[in-house]
């Protein structure tokens, strides 16, 4: 059975040295959770590293061509001469193609991001609600009773204010 | 504590079905009332029978409805015309003696037209006769019919579809129907 | 959805018939409904479904006598075009001809022969049937001794000879046309001259200098469309020099818009200006013929220092008209409009038509042709009634002396000034009897009202005045089947002679057959053995026209003692110049003529060509006067001369004289429908009765007026803006015809093609 | 920044917030019916009139055939332009003021946009064929026109109205999950479907963090381009006045002005009626007045070469336009605009108006006032002096036109009013950020 | 033919913009202003033709006409030296109209005949059309229009009538245009000079007006447009029209 060990701190260093802490200890990647972004986790948990700009880019990249191609194929597709200019016309249409880009490229951000980060959520994840207040909680997973002593052995000497077991939902 | 969606998606369950089915509802309704109860084929003041006219008897269209081929309206024949033949033949059918008897009144005949295109739409008969095409492609098997009735949807799609398969000069030009 | 327990299933089907009932009816509202198919019981001859038939017929709208071809679809009137066989029109036709249509289609028409139950002029009539309506009538005529009047618009050919048997055999009758726009002192001075009954054709096609006095030719004098198809032949029409054309007049009327040049002379000074002219022309020894003695004597007294006195027209002008008009082959004068509405107008035109004589123009191609008898009817200027004869019926009536009187599609209520008494002689006349199609004023005081058919449902023939130099004539025939229980006018008549039993004279039963009748002489006319009638009949039908290539003798001599009695009194103006500053100066509008427009609602829409104005009335007056007054356009303004008032807006007008104003006729209306009623003001209501002594038509133009503001404002409502062109190039000139260095249209057009690509 | 008396603490923003989501007041109830009268009897009925009259409802006519609609329209979206697109502005440069008003002011481009699109539907005159100027597939095999500058407004309002939706809901995930955690009932359930279950963890942080900038990266652009766009509506025809390279500019900055007044007056209702004291203070108006001073006078410039330029082409079409604009029939409401944006801003150059709300206040709804002539101009003093003097005509509202401006307001208002009951108006977790961090307790240090 | 033939095939032919020789026939008027006397029988012949609706006082005092030609004026000078020019001014069919490319549904553009278009029933009402035009011919529906019984008796049924919410404008009487087009088909011929006239053209008494087929370098109005006297009004706007001004002619003019 898996569990999770959740250190409480009541200021965001604290946490993130005892996240530092369980890291080094072997333990496997610990999550902090923390009611405001906080600074310098990389430089505790090893660096982030995320895909959310290449789908921005490439959502927009798809964005322009597509947006393009619905202007200038739609326009062939039922012949619509206006104004004296061609068919295809290229300025108002890499206008189309603008806008699309920016449209592909929020949709495609907002879709990395779900992906990315995981969201919405399905499975159960364990949560503690204090932290969206004004606590700092540093989680780790426990496959025993071994490990868990072990963890909150190291999350109260950081500081923590409370340690909880929480049971991994199964 | 954990945290999921789960349990509240569980919870609206039943409301979401309920608008789910009320959508569906919405739809059906729509395309019951357009396809089921649209009267394609709408009951005539004379049970006429285009089957035993041009199907059984074979009777050319343009008999009868002797305009298309020279006019934007193909035209109903004016009871003069049916009377031409009636006042000999089959005279006794009680459809006939309906016919005869506006005959001698002198009333018109209310037929409700069953192939009716909105107002905007300028189609004339006289250039698609012209252009060798059979009544049939838009009116479907008159002469199979005892009662008829709309087959094709006589919507843009379809007026569109032919003149470009064909390439109809000015067969995509708005104004060519629309004026 | 195993699970689904029965308060969940009942939550669905509700939701779920909800929606299916929402769906279906989203579905009904949006549908089309039904339409039928209602095929003839027996078709029509000519008639096809979706193809337009065409008939030539005869535009009825104004006296000019234009030929049209009306377009029907399924027996319904949809459009009416110029008949391009026509000589008149050539298949053009004017803004008021193409509304034919709306009397036709009138929704304010008499529908039924109707009576009247209680006071007159109350509306209170009661729908009857025809046979009762004729009986009513012909049972108050057949009475012995009965003074009868029939008073009718003026009408050619066999329906005028219908008119005048009738009469005839009513015995005590008197038989009137009348007609407002009837140029009584055209008639008078044409005789005077050349002792010629008919007007004389006007060749603009081809002359090269056009001098017309007054007459708004391209608008309503005479035959207006002829007028401009010639004046645009002859302006831009070929290879020959361009028309040069000027306009002398107070007010600048549409013909005066269109010419080279546009001089103001007093009202009333046309004639002199005219003799000022034709002195110059003879002291310039330009004129050779063997009467030149008599002329220069006649005009001694018109140099054109003492014209330029009277006319206010500079001196040097006149001298460089009479110059230009004498050097110019050919040259043609013409006169109308407010020339001749002046206490002098008859020897206003008399002064005008001799300038084409002095430069030898009669009878030549360019100058003044004159036009042979009418082949069928009466002459166009027999019983035609002037002021002075209506002025006398009036008070005849007001004595009790006339005892019917029969209307036949003429208002003479809204067409008389009210100092005719016409109003209160209608009182005094015990049966009043009225053939219109419309409930106008002199209808609305009707005691029996047998409507008679719209021109485009009738049965007739045409003469058109003045013709085009050779004779002319057209049938007009029923274009659509009657929308109402009306008959024609002719079939009136023919009713109530067959009931007063006059069989013999009037053995017609249908006015079909008695246009055929008199269309039987014209058949007779052609050489034998050119076809029997009935094909005869049946081309001409067709055509809508007949002409025959029968010319007038055009040998044109004055008589001594018309050239020494040659001479233009000064004009004679109701009113003190004090209290009554301004000579009104009421001019025909484009879309209403006389008034008979103003129930058409395309010619209530028509703007005014000049101001813009739609729907009303207005006072036209010159932007220094209204400056003085401290008017400003749109201010109310009472207008009042010694016989009344009317309360009209003002237009600042450009081009009309500072101590004249200016009103449109045609509204006014208390009634004829919808569209006429209560709107705009009645000009002719106030003037005063001054009458030309020699033909005794009235001077629309000598009445004097004061112009009061009210203090509030009820602009005019117009359909233009800013008509200035604020260096906009928007109408362009070009001082020449063919200037080589000018760009041609072609230049101005660039591609777009600047992107990249 | 703080009250007085002590210090705020982290868990005093969740309580302040929450309060005001679920603490309802009777003003509330009162504000909001009123709101709802108005918006259905100003707007709805006479758009329903209209929809069955036809527009001729409106006073519009032959050369003006566009009126306040369309000047309701730009009004709308100009008000839009400066939440999202200061927002993202001021969230790439870091500034820290930016944190407790960003959240109202992007609800306000949202629901301004929301508006602009209704007022887009009763300026139709077939709004029922609306979803023709939308590409999908038909069986008429018929496409938009993707040369029409309305076409780019269709996609460029979608676009825009897309991103803020996607804005303002990605930066409220984190405070959704804040006050889920304090709520119940149904709010509880919307709260979890809102936060998508969002735990705050690091990584959770990280990537909201960049897809939030990335979301700015693009929506300034875009923003941009809106107001853009709809300057086209107007500088691409060749109507003399309207055809103008300096539109486009014009427009933005006329936009963001107005938007950044619109704020102002936001901002001043929060901080009153939802108790706000403690995150909106005199630091966010004196920044924002210092904002409104600098784009009046951006505005007053681009007002000045307009006229300039004019002036010194003096060609006929161009020189009747300015003589029309500065002394013809609606010269008193150009005067009245020039008061009210161009002069009357310049009081802000006092530190001692700026910092003081009610003044603040006046001031914001004088310069939309203004910024809601300039629009009417745009079009009534344009469209009715165009090439064709003979077709010159006056154009004046109707009560439709009018009470449908009414209404649009009050349809504004009662959006508003709702939201500040489901978004937290104030982003919870930004407000945190500007706080003093909470410090190690002392003697904590074991390690 | 691979798809990238096609492509760029299709590429090359539709970056082109359409010129006269694109068009089966390019229909042109030319108003001779020396002609015009501002009668107008061109108005009335249209109203008639083309079913356009009455508009009535109240709502012609607000600028709602519908006169899909119109006769505008112009005053030059004063009294006494003032003179009138009328110019007729309706759709100008311009090549590179200004209306057509705003049109966000292309209810309006530009058709082989040459024409500018406006398709009613795909019209949304959004009267940009009207705004871009710089000749001020286009006229919105306000409302539906009625024509009191038995005045719609005289509908052309061969034009529709226009509902509330839709923009229409001249179209050079387009159901006039394919009539003869279509007996030209039944002859399998060219459309010849003169066969087909817009009601304007058909009515003016002056013949100020002609219409025809400037392909036809023969027709009376090619020789009109290479008239010394032909302008363009608003040309230097580049829209191209199809109307043909001739310029008026005055003696006073150097």
């Amino acid at each position: 059975m898996v569990s999770h060990a959740i250190g409480l701190f009541h200021d965001p260093e604290s946490a993130l040295h005892a996240a530092g802490q369980l890291k080094s200890a072997g333990f496997a990647q610990p999550e902090i959770m923390s009611p405001v972004p906080i600074h310098g986790v990389e430089e505790v948990l090893g660096p982030k590293k995320s895909v959310i700009k290449r789908f921005t880019f490439f959502g927009g990249i798809f964005g322009a061509l597509g947006g393009f191609a619905l202007a200038a194929g739609t326009a062939v597709m039922y012949l619509h001469p206006t104004g004296g200019r061609p068919i295809i016309t290229i300025p108002p249409f890499l206008i189309i193609s603008y806008e699309m880009t920016i449209l592909c490229g929020i949709l495609a951000t907002v879709l990395g991001f779900l992906i990315s980060a995981r969201l919405p959520v399905f499975r159960e994840r364990i949560y503690v609600p204090e932290t969206a207040v004004d606590k700092f909680g540093v989680t780790v997973p426990c496959d025993s009773d071994e490990q868990f002593s072990d963890a909150e052995r190291i999350l109260e000497q950081a500081g923590a204010e409370e340690v909880r077991r929480l049971g991994d939902p199964s | 504590m954990n945290v999921s969606i789960v349990p509240t998606l569980r919870v609206l369950r039943p409301a979401a079905t309920v608008a789910l089915v009320g959508l569906i509802g919405i739809i059906a309704g729509f395309y019951a009332n357009a396809t089921l109860f649209t009267d394609t084929s709408p009951e005539q003041p004379i049970a006429f029978s285009h089957k035993i006219h041009a199907g059984d008897n074979e009777v050319p269209c343009l008999y009868c409805h002797v305009q298309a081929r020279r006019s934007i309206s193909a035209g109903v024949p004016s009871v003069n015309k049916c009377m031409g033949c009636h006042l000999e033949v089959a005279t006794d059918r009680p459809q006939i003696r309906l016919l005869a008897n506006y005959w001698d009144t002198k009333e018109p005949i209310p037929w409700i037209k069953v192939h009716d295109l909105p107002d905007f739409v300028h189609f004339t008969h006289k250039r698609h006769v012209q252009a060798g095409i059979e009544c049939q492609t838009c009116h479907g098997p008159v002469e199979t019919m005892a009662v008829v009735s709309r087959e094709a949807p006589l919507k843009m799609g379809l007026c569109l579809n032919c003149h470009k398969d064909n390439a109809v000069e000015n067969g995509t030009d708005c104004w060519t129907c629309h004026k | 959805m195993a699970n689904v327990d029965r308060r969940e299933f009942l939550k669905l089907v509700g939701a779920g018939s909800v929606g299916v009932g929402a769906g279906y009816l989203l579905a009904e509202s949006i549908k089309h409904p039904v339409e039928h198919l209602i095929p003839y019981s027996v078709p029509p001859e000519e008639f096809s479904p979706g193809i337009a038939t065409w008939y030539n017929s005869v535009c009825g709208m104004c006296p000019a006598g234009c030929g049209i071809s009306v377009r029907t679809r399924e027996g319904r009137a949809k459009k009416i075009e110029g008949n391009p066989a026509h000589p008149v029109n050539q298949g053009r036709l004017c803004a008021l001809g193409q509304a034919g249509l709306q009397t036709l289609y009138n929704p304010d028409r008499i529908t039924a022969p109707m009576l009247l139950q209680g006071k007159r002029g109350n509306d209170a009539f009661v729908e009857t049937t025809w046979k009762e309506g004729l009986a009513n009538v012909s049972g108050r005529l057949g009475v012995p001794g009965v003074a009868t009047v029939v008073l009718s618009q003026g009408v050619r050919g066999q329906l005028a000879n219908l008119l005048e048997l009738f009469t005839a055999e009513l015995g005590s009758a008197e038989l009137l046309h009348y007609d407002f726009a009837h140029p009584h002192t055209l008639y008078a001075a044409n005789e005077r001259l050349f002792g010629q009954q008919q007007l004389p054709y006007y060749d603009i096609a081809n002359t090269r200098y056009l001098m017309s006095f007054g007459a708004d030719f391209l608008n309503n004098w005479l035959s207006p469309v002829h007028h401009s198809l010639g004046f645009g032949h002859s302006r831009q029409g070929g290879d020959a020099q361009r028309l040069r054309f000027v306009q002398i007049e107070p007010k600048m009327s549409i013909s005066g818009a269109a010419a080279d040049e546009w001089v103001a002379a007093r009202p009333g000074s046309e004639g002199v200006l005219a003799l000022g002219i034709a002195h110059q022309i003879l002291a310039g020894g330009r004129y050779s013929g063997s009467d030149a003695d008599d002329w220069t004597a006649a005009l001694a007294d018109y140099s054109p220092e003492l014209v330029a006195e009277q006319s206010g027209v500079a001196a040097a002008t006149i001298v460089r008209l009479a110059d230009e008009f004498a050097q110019a082959k050919p040259a043609l004068a013409i006169g109308g409009g407010s020339a001749a509405n002046n206490s002098n107008g008859t020897d206003t035109l008399v002064a005008v038509t001799a300038l084409n004589y002095l430069v030898g123009n009669i009878g030549q191609a360019g100058g003044l042709i004159f036009n042979p008898d009418p082949v069928t009817g009466p002459s166009a200027s027999s019983r035609r009634a002037n002021y002075e004869v209506m002025r006398d019926l009036a008070e005849a009536a007001q004595q009790g002396v006339v005892d019917v009187l029969i209307v036949n599609n003429t208002n003479p209520l809204f067409t008389l000034p009210t100092a005719a008494g016409f109003k209160e002689a209608l009182a005094s006349i015990p049966l009043i009897v009225s053939l219109s199609s419309f409930m106008d004023e002199t209808t609305a005081m009707a005691d029996v009202i047998l409507p008679s058919h719209t021109y485009l449902e009738s049965w007739g023939d045409d003469v058109p005045q003045p013709g085009v130099g050779f004779s002319v004539a057209a049938v007009s025939q029923p274009v659509v089947a009657p929308l109402y229980n009306t008959r024609s006018t002719g079939d009136i008549l023919l009713g109530l002679a067959s009931n007063l039993g006059f069989r013999d004279a009037i053995p017609w039963t249908t006015m079909e057959e008695c246009i055929k009748d008199g269309w039987r002489e014209i058949h007779a006319r052609g050489e034998p053995g050119s076809g029997d009638f009935d094909s005869f009949w049946h081309d001409v039908l067709q055509s809508g026209v007949w002409g025959e290539d029968v010319r007038q003798q055009q040998d044109a001599t004055v008589s001594k003692e018309v050239i020494d009695n040659i001479g233009v009194a000064a004009p004679e103006f109701a009113g003190d110049v004090g209290d009554y500053p301004f000579v009104l100066h009421p001019f025909m509008s484009t879309s209403m003529y006389d008034g008979r427009g103003a129930n058409l609602p395309w010619m209530q829409e028509l703007p005014d060509p000049i101001t813009s104005v739609v729907y009303g009335s207005w006072l036209e007056m010159n932007p220094a006067t209204a400056d003085k007054m401290g008017l400003q356009d749109g201010d109310l303004v009472q207008v009042a001369s010694m016989q009344g008032s009317v309360e009209v807006p003002v237009v600042i007008f450009p081009a009309i004289m500072p101590d004249v104003v200016a009103m449109p006729i045609g509204q006014g209306h208390e009634s004829l429908g919808r569209y006429a009623r209560n709107r705009g003001a009645n000009p002719i209501q106030i003037l005063a009765p001054v009458t030309d002594p020699v033909s005794g038509a009235l001077a629309t133009g000598a009445t004097r007026v004061s112009v009061v503001a009210t203090g509030r404002r009820a602009p005019a409502v117009k359909t233009g803006g800013e008509s200035r062109q604020l260096g906009r190039d928007i109408v362009r000139f070009t001082s020449t015809t063919s200037d080589a260095t000018e760009h041609s249209a072609k230049l101005n057009s660039i591609p777009i093609s600047v992107e990249p690509a | 920044m703080s009250s007085e008396q002590k210090p705020m603490q982290y868990s005093d923003v969740n309580d302040d917030i929450v309060r005001s989501l679920v603490v309802t007041g009777r003003k509330y109830y009162i504000t909001l019916a009123i709101a709802v009268t108005v918006m259905v009897t100003c707007f709805y009925f006479p758009w329903f009139y209209q929809l069955y009259y036809g527009i001729g409802a409106a006073g519009m006519n032959n050369p003006t055939v566009w009126g306040t609609y369309l000047a309701s329209f730009i009004f709308w979206i100009g008000l839009s332009h400066s939440g999202t697109l200061l927002s993202c502005v001021l969230h790439i440069t870091n500034s820290e003021w930016r944190k407790a008003m960003y959240r109202s002011a992007e609800a306000m481009t949202l629901f301004s946009l929301l508006v602009a699109v209704t007022m887009v539907m009763v300026h139709l005159g077939r709004p029922w064929f609306i979803h023709w100027a939308a590409p999908y597939p038909n069986q008429m095999e018929l496409w938009p026109n993707f040369r029409s500058p309305l076409l780019f407004d269709v996609i460029a309002i979608t676009t825009y109205l897309t991103g803020s939706l996607i804005f303002i809901y990605m930066g409220s995930i984190p405070d959704f999950a804040a006050v889920r955690d304090r709520t119940s009932g149904w709010r509880y359930h919307l709260y979890v479907l809102l936060s998508l279950g969002w735990r705050g963890t690091d990584t959770e942080w990280h990537r909201l963090g960049w897809a939030y900038t990335f979301l700015a990266v693009l929506i300034i652009p875009l923003a941009v381009s809106v107001h853009s766009i709809v300057s086209w509506d107007f500088a691409m025809s060749i109507v003399p006045g309207l055809h103008q390279t300096i539109f486009a500019p014009y427009f933005v900055v006329g936009a963001i002005y107005s938007g950044t007044a619109g704020i102002v007056t936001v901002m001043f209702v929060l901080r009153k009626y939802m108790n706000f004291e403690h995150f909106i203070t005199k630091i966010h108006f004196d920044n924002l007045g210092k904002l409104l001073l600098l784009l009046s006078l951006l505005w007053s410039y681009i007002n000045i070469l307009e006229l300039f330029t004019a002036w010194y082409g003096g060609t006929s079409t161009e020189y009747e336009q300015l003589r029309y604009k500065l002394t013809g029939y609606y010269s008193p409401l150009y005067w009245e605009m020039i008061l009210f944006c161009a002069v009357a801003p310049l009081l802000l150059i006092s530190k001692k108006i700026r910092t003081s709300f009610v003044p603040m206040l006046i001031l914001s709804i004088v310069i939309n006032i203004g910024m809601y002539t300039e629009r009417f101009l745009i079009i009534a003093t344009t469209l009715s002096r165009q090439y064709l003097p003979e077709s010159w005509r006056l154009y004046t509202p109707s009560m439709v036109e009018i009470s449908i401006l009414v209404g649009s307001l009050a349809m504004f208002i009662t959006l508003f009013l709702l939201f500040v009951k489901i978004f937290p108006s104030v982003s919870i977790y930004e407000v945190k950020e500007t706080m003093p961090k909470p410090q190690k307790k002392n003697g904590d240090r074991s390690w | 033919m691979s798809f990238m033939d096609r492509f760029v095939s299709g590429w090359r032919k539709h970056r082109q913009a359409a010129t006269d020789d694109d068009f089966d026939y390019a229909w042109t008027m030319s108003i001779d202003l020396d002609r015009c006397t501002g009668c107008g029988a061109c108005v009335t012949a249209c109203q008639a033709e083309n079913n356009i609706p009455l508009v009535g006082e109240k709502e012609l005092a607000g600028g709602r006409e519908m006169q899909w030609i119109r006769i505008e004026r112009y005053w030059e000078g004063e009294y006494p030296n003032a003179k009138l020019s009328f110019i007729p001014m309706m759709c100008q069919h311009c090549d590179s109209a200004p209306c057509e490319t705003v049109c966000p549904v292309s209810a309006t553009y530009h058709n082989q005949d040459g024409l500018n278009t406006q398709i009613y029933n795909r019209c949304i009402g959004t009267r940009s059309c009207a705004v871009y035009c710089p000749y001020e011919v286009r006229f919105f529906n306000y409302y539906d229009h009625h024509w009191p019984a038995p005045l719609d008796q005289q509908l052309n049924p061969d034009v529709t009538v226009r509902e509330k919410g839709v923009m229409e404008k001249c179209t050079f009487c387009i159901q006039r245009i394919r009539q003869a087009k279509d007996h030209a088909k039944d002859e399998g011929r060219r459309v010849a000079d003169g066969e087909v006239q817009p009601a304007c053209v058909q009515t003016c008494p002056s013949e100020a007006l002609v219409f025809g087929d400037r392909k036809d370098p023969n027709s009376n109005v090619s020789k009109s447009i290479n008239d010394p006297r032909a302008y363009h009004v608003l040309g230097e706007l580049n829209t191209r029209p199809s109307v043909v001004y001739l310029k008026k002619v005055d003696a006073d003019v150097v």
